[in-house]
């Protein structure tokens, strides 16, 4: 199953569940989506739970804030990662605060679906990665998907949830296909905050999420062929991270490299490194290294390949990062 | 080539362009469109609403009294406009909803407050002041303008439960020109939601006079929208009450959405820390104190001989048990401890944050005598 | 207690809510408003415009053809908005600045755009497709509306200079539901700004029908907040032209904003990435295609005697050349090498960015031979 | 002369040289403003340079924005920190892009001053300290200043600069004094990305900008009693940050503590942290450490001492950085 379809199967089964769930987007009901993944569901729930919405952002998510007061569990789906941003107060200042401010007396379990990313030749706003201004966002919750399985396991448990949830879709992964237990017990699942160890090794860790998880796979294979064992963690969940994985990962290899497509200046991998220099400071060999979008907006399509971190940027940093400059890379061989 | 709009610069002229029931002087004028709103209100009834409205002046002047002897960090005072909070709030049913903004102690009131739920927020002990669920009102609203969205969302919830509950938002004159609340507009009349929008144009953001923000009527947006309007004169408790019986029927019976703008004035500064004589003319404020919203109901009983000194006596009294009754809830607050700040961030536990409160606490235990 | 206003769910009856000139089969109708601000249009002029309206479709069959064959990443195509945008682009002065969205090919065209101006941004070389100093008009834009208060913020500084230019702004109907398409009028409105807004109502935005953003004409908003506005049939090229010269004229001579709503139709889909035959019916496609514009204005002119074939013949050959042009000019382009993605970021040096483009030219310099 | 009176000398000052220097806001006409940095200007400039605008912040920055297309450099203000959000899509998509966008040829020298951040006992939404967000977006340049010297000179720089600058005034020290040079040449000062060392030490750096500088003074003065010696960093710019003098510092020292009272997950003390880290690895002592408000929405003003860093705080990590826990704070004792 794609995990285009996964979330799809993970949206329907939700609305199965529990007759509160109601989706709200532009264009999610007649045509499913920009990207399909509301295919069907118009059909099958009924405009009532399926609303296509006018074409404002911050009158989506205010609005599914209100159903929230009514006791509903609304479903956003931001058409792309670009158009979120005009729903940012609404997130930050409203869906962020509300439970704290009423001391949970009103909850706000909404699910904020961003496709997201780049790397698919898009238009400009069609790719950003905007997921360190939720992580810095006290009172909300960020999960960022790389797989079929995890996509339809962590929607779910994200609209399960009572708290708000930020949730990324790696767009130019909606197409690859893995294996779904659709009928597994949710409460059987690994809880949502969980980090999870991709690849274990000993020399170094690659902590990435989303679409960058499988170019840290390929990393990893490259160097096995060097005879270098690196431990690749997809984080899966950004807030909070779950650093007790990670902690004990890089006790074990002393070395780590992060990795992400956003840019660098206070992102995600700033936070990793920073926390895990914290907690694991005598363990660490060498400085953990970043490797990331560069700080710029996100380029135009043809210039993406060189903004984007891949397999040569992510063996370069392992390569320094256990001070080995070029092996892996070959590059000045 | 398009529908003639006269400016309303002067306040004047524009407290003409609205509906009323009650003249500035309290004498009755007929007005076919509202009185059949309020043929059922008796002079008992009218006399309750000029008690609310006393009680609630009172009340109002106890929470700047409270803030000046800092026992408040901020009050937002609502004098001038205790005919439109008091006649509007008095037509809905307890199930009805408000998402108000932050100046609405007059409908606080109306919900049926307790002593302490004026306050806990302006005295900075909780986030919200009092039990959303208790009041039928969500929280006292900062960002201007974001409640009215939320008001369509609870509104859209209401339609899709097949009740006759209504959504009602409070917001001002300033609010108006929020992305949002246009927003709101939007989708309150594409899904002909049961949500009622209640403008009070009190003529003043901050120091900024109305006309920054509209030199039109601002009922005049919401037709355009596809949603009926009426602009009503905001010191007429009366044409208050009956604008929006109107238009919670409206609502309430599956037409969807309705306006009203409710045409008032500020009489007090824009909060305790706002100093109006630094932008507006002594001779404004004098001509609105002449249009004062409790001295025209009480002309009005007074003159059908249906109020007396002691009545005004009798809710005078009553009114300042309520401050008293404010005041002592609001002196005996007590802050929550420390660790407090952390509660309620989330509602299921989040490793994160509960490492930082463990630290603090243990950061905290170090001064504890003896640790 | 409102104006009542006509829901418009239904197409037919939609455009018959608009000013025309020209009725669908190409025939003159007197139109006491519009007429004289066209009185000068003679059939040379309306030859000229029906030129640009051809080589603007052949322009726009170009981009989908490139788009299909991979040369781009993507289009917006126009076809079916041709007249609405030749007419309204032909009445500007070229001091005038055009803030667009992204769909506007036929205001780059009418602004004198070269060959590449049409494709930078398409094809993914360049973020803007254009310099907009040289063809007066902002960069194409993709959030929706953003681009409304662009063109009032430049509106005030027109006024603020004491020129007589004018700024325009083109959106979709499904951008009046954004909070900054609102503000945009709000903000116009209070400044009374040199500003014009178009909407080009092509009945879709993506997958959704009008109806969802607006049941209502959406010119009937503009009056709300103090701006006149005038519902125009956009497959009427010289009803167009009317009305923006009567937009221009209102803004121009200092009376502050003006408002325009085209009714027209997006023939094709919303870019080459859709599929509009998972939303909409071919009848209605079909009903539309008999309002082509063009054929309208041909229809109009050929009844006068006033077209030959060859007249046709000889624009479609000048729009094959153009096209021509333009596919030479997107094969022709270079991809700026892999350091330029760090170019033009800031204008002045940046300690952070110049280290990193640094790093990066050195890491670079690893794959190099010999290095 | 007080930090805010010499905000409003700074923008005198750069409205009297360029009179495409125009001012946007709600209320800094007739009133000057709600902290009254822009009194007076309306007298002396006019109400087509001091713009009283409509109640919409999105509608603020996008008007701006086309007086930047126009030739003008706006400067805005945005009344409250927590009142920038509505704003973010204009300020995110459009002023930071749009010189990338159009490779210089629209320039966008907008300055966007923000009253910043708590410590004032105010309302929800009044004691924000964003400039994550802000810092994280590439194409803004950031500044936070700590006295009115700074405000003055680098508040005229930003409204000089050809990019966008986010402003952040510590509402908290609108009323400190200090000496401002009204008339010496800004040519001379020094350029607006510069850090400064406030206080030289040798023992451990502490890092921090805005209104925790004087916290940090402090934090200096009371270990000195101690005998221990600590350099004080107040970065001024937040992006970018000047990491040669940071360098320089954590080279000399080998110990950090970075504060700030914005939360901590993702904040700009990680950023700090992890380039430190890359940068100086070998140098470091101990881990380098954070101090900042908890990952809580702004608490209510009575919680807030419990919120925001204070001296104690600041002694506990500087305690731990130094490995010498509680000698400082001596709350052990
Ligand atoms: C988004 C946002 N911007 C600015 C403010 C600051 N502010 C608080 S009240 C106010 C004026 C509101 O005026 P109006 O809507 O007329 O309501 P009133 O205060 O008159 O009741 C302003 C600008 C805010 N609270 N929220
Ligand atoms: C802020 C934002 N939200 C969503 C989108 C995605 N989007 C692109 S075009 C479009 C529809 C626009 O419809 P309309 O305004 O009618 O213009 P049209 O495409 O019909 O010309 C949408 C939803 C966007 N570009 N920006
Ligand atoms: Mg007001
Ligand atoms: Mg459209």
């Amino acid at each position: 199953m794609t995990l285009g379809k996964a979330l799809g199967a993970g949206l329907r089964r939700a609305m199965q569940d529990d007759d509160k769930v109601v989706l709200l987007g532009e264009d999610i009901g007649r045509l499913g989506g920009v990207f399909r993944i509301t295919d069907g569901l118009l059909d099958e729930f009924g405009a009532a739970r399926v609303i296509d919405t006018p074409l404002a952002e911050s009158g989506i998510v205010g609005t599914a804030v209100g159903l929230a007061f009514r006791g509903y569990r609304p479903v956003v789906e931001i058409q792309f990662d670009g158009f979120v941003y005009p729903a940012f107060d609404q997130i930050v200042a409203q869906v962020a605060k509300l439970h704290y401010r009423t001391q949970g007396r009103v909850k706000m379990p909404l699910t904020i679906r961003i496709p997201w990313a780049g790397g698919i030749g898009a238009a400009e706003h069609h790719s950003e990665s905007p997921e360190a201004y939720f992580v810095h966002t006290a009172g909300l919750r960020v999960v960022a998907v790389s797989n079929p399985q995890d996509a339809y396991r962590s929607l779910r448990q994200a609209i399960a949830s009572d708290d708000p949830v930020i949730f990324f879709e790696p767009k130019r992964l909606y197409h690859h296909k893995g294996e779904v237990e659709l009928d597994a017990p949710l409460a059987d699942a690994p809880p949502m905050g969980l980090a999870r160890v991709v690849r274990a090794g000993t020399d170094a860790t690659l902590i990435t999420y989303g679409a960058m998880v499988s170019t840290a796979l390929q990393a990893a294979e490259a160097a096995e062929d060097e005879g270098i064992s690196l431990e690749v963690i997809d984080l899966r969940s950004l807030s909070p991270v779950d650093y007790d994985s990670v902690a004990a990962s890089v006790r074990k290899t002393g070395r780590v490299v992060v990795a992400h497509e956003a840019s660098r200046e206070a992102g995600v991998a700033a936070e990793v490194i920073a926390s895990i220099t914290e907690r694991c400071f005598e363990y660490l060999e060498s400085a953990p290294l970043r490797v990331t979008g560069h700080d710029v907006p996100y380029p135009p399509a043809k210039l993406e390949k060189y903004h984007l971190p891949d397999l040569d940027r992510l063996l370069d940093a392992v390569d320094r990062v256990l001070d080995r400059p070029n092996s892996l890379t070959g590059a000045d061989a | 080539m398009s529908p003639q709009i006269t400016p309303i610069a002067d306040t004047a002229q524009d407290l003409e362009l609205s509906e009323r029931i009650l003249a500035p002087d309290g004498s009755r004028v007929p007005n076919p469109r509202l009185d059949p709103f309020v043929a059922d209100v008796d002079d008992a009834q009218l006399r309750s609403l000029l008690r609310d409205m006393i009680i609630l002046r009172r009340i109002d002047a106890e929470g700047v009294a409270l803030q000046r002897q800092g026992q408040l960090g901020l009050w937002a005072p609502c004098q001038g406009q205790e005919a439109t909070q008091i006649g509007t709030a008095r037509a809905l049913s307890p199930q009805d909803f408000v998402f108000p903004s932050y100046r609405e102690t007059g409908v606080i009131y109306s919900r049926g407050a307790q002593p302490a739920d004026y306050v806990r927020m302006w005295r900075g002990e909780e986030g919200a002041s009092y039990d959303p669920a208790v009041l039928g009102m969500a929280p006292l609203q900062i960002i201007i303008g974001a409640q009215t969205l939320h008001a369509v969302g609870y509104a859209l919830g209401i339609q899709h439960d097949g009740t006759d509950e209504v959504a009602v938002t409070y917001f001002g004159d300033g609010a108006t020109s929020q992305g949002d609340v246009n927003e709101a507009m939007i989708f309150a009349s594409s899904y002909q939601a049961p949500v009622v929008f209640v403008c009070q144009n009190n003529h003043w953001a901050i120091s900024e006079p109305v006309t920054v923000q509209s030199q039109y009527p601002i009922a005049g947006r919401a037709p355009g929208f596809g949603i009926p309007s009426v602009r009503v004169d905001g010191n007429d408790v009366l044409a208050c009450m009956a604008a929006m019986r109107w238009a919670l029927d409206h609502a309430r019976s599956g037409k969807g959405p309705a306006y009203i703008e409710a045409v008032t004035y500020r009489m007090g500064p824009h909060t305790t820390a706002d100093d109006p004589t630094r932008y507006r003319d002594e001779a404004e404020l004098a001509s609105w104190r002449r249009r004062d919203p409790i001295t025209r109901l009480e002309a009005h009983l007074r003159a059908a001989g249906e109020l007396s000194d002691d009545d005004v006596a009798e809710t005078q009294a009553a009114a300042d048990a309520v401050a008293k009754e404010m005041r002592a809830a609001c002196l005996g607050m007590v802050t929550r401890p420390a660790l407090a700040v952390f509660d309620g961030v989330y509602a299921e536990p989040h490793a994160g944050l509960d490492r930082q409160r463990a630290e603090y606490a243990a950061y905290l235990a170090t001064f504890e005598s003896g640790v």
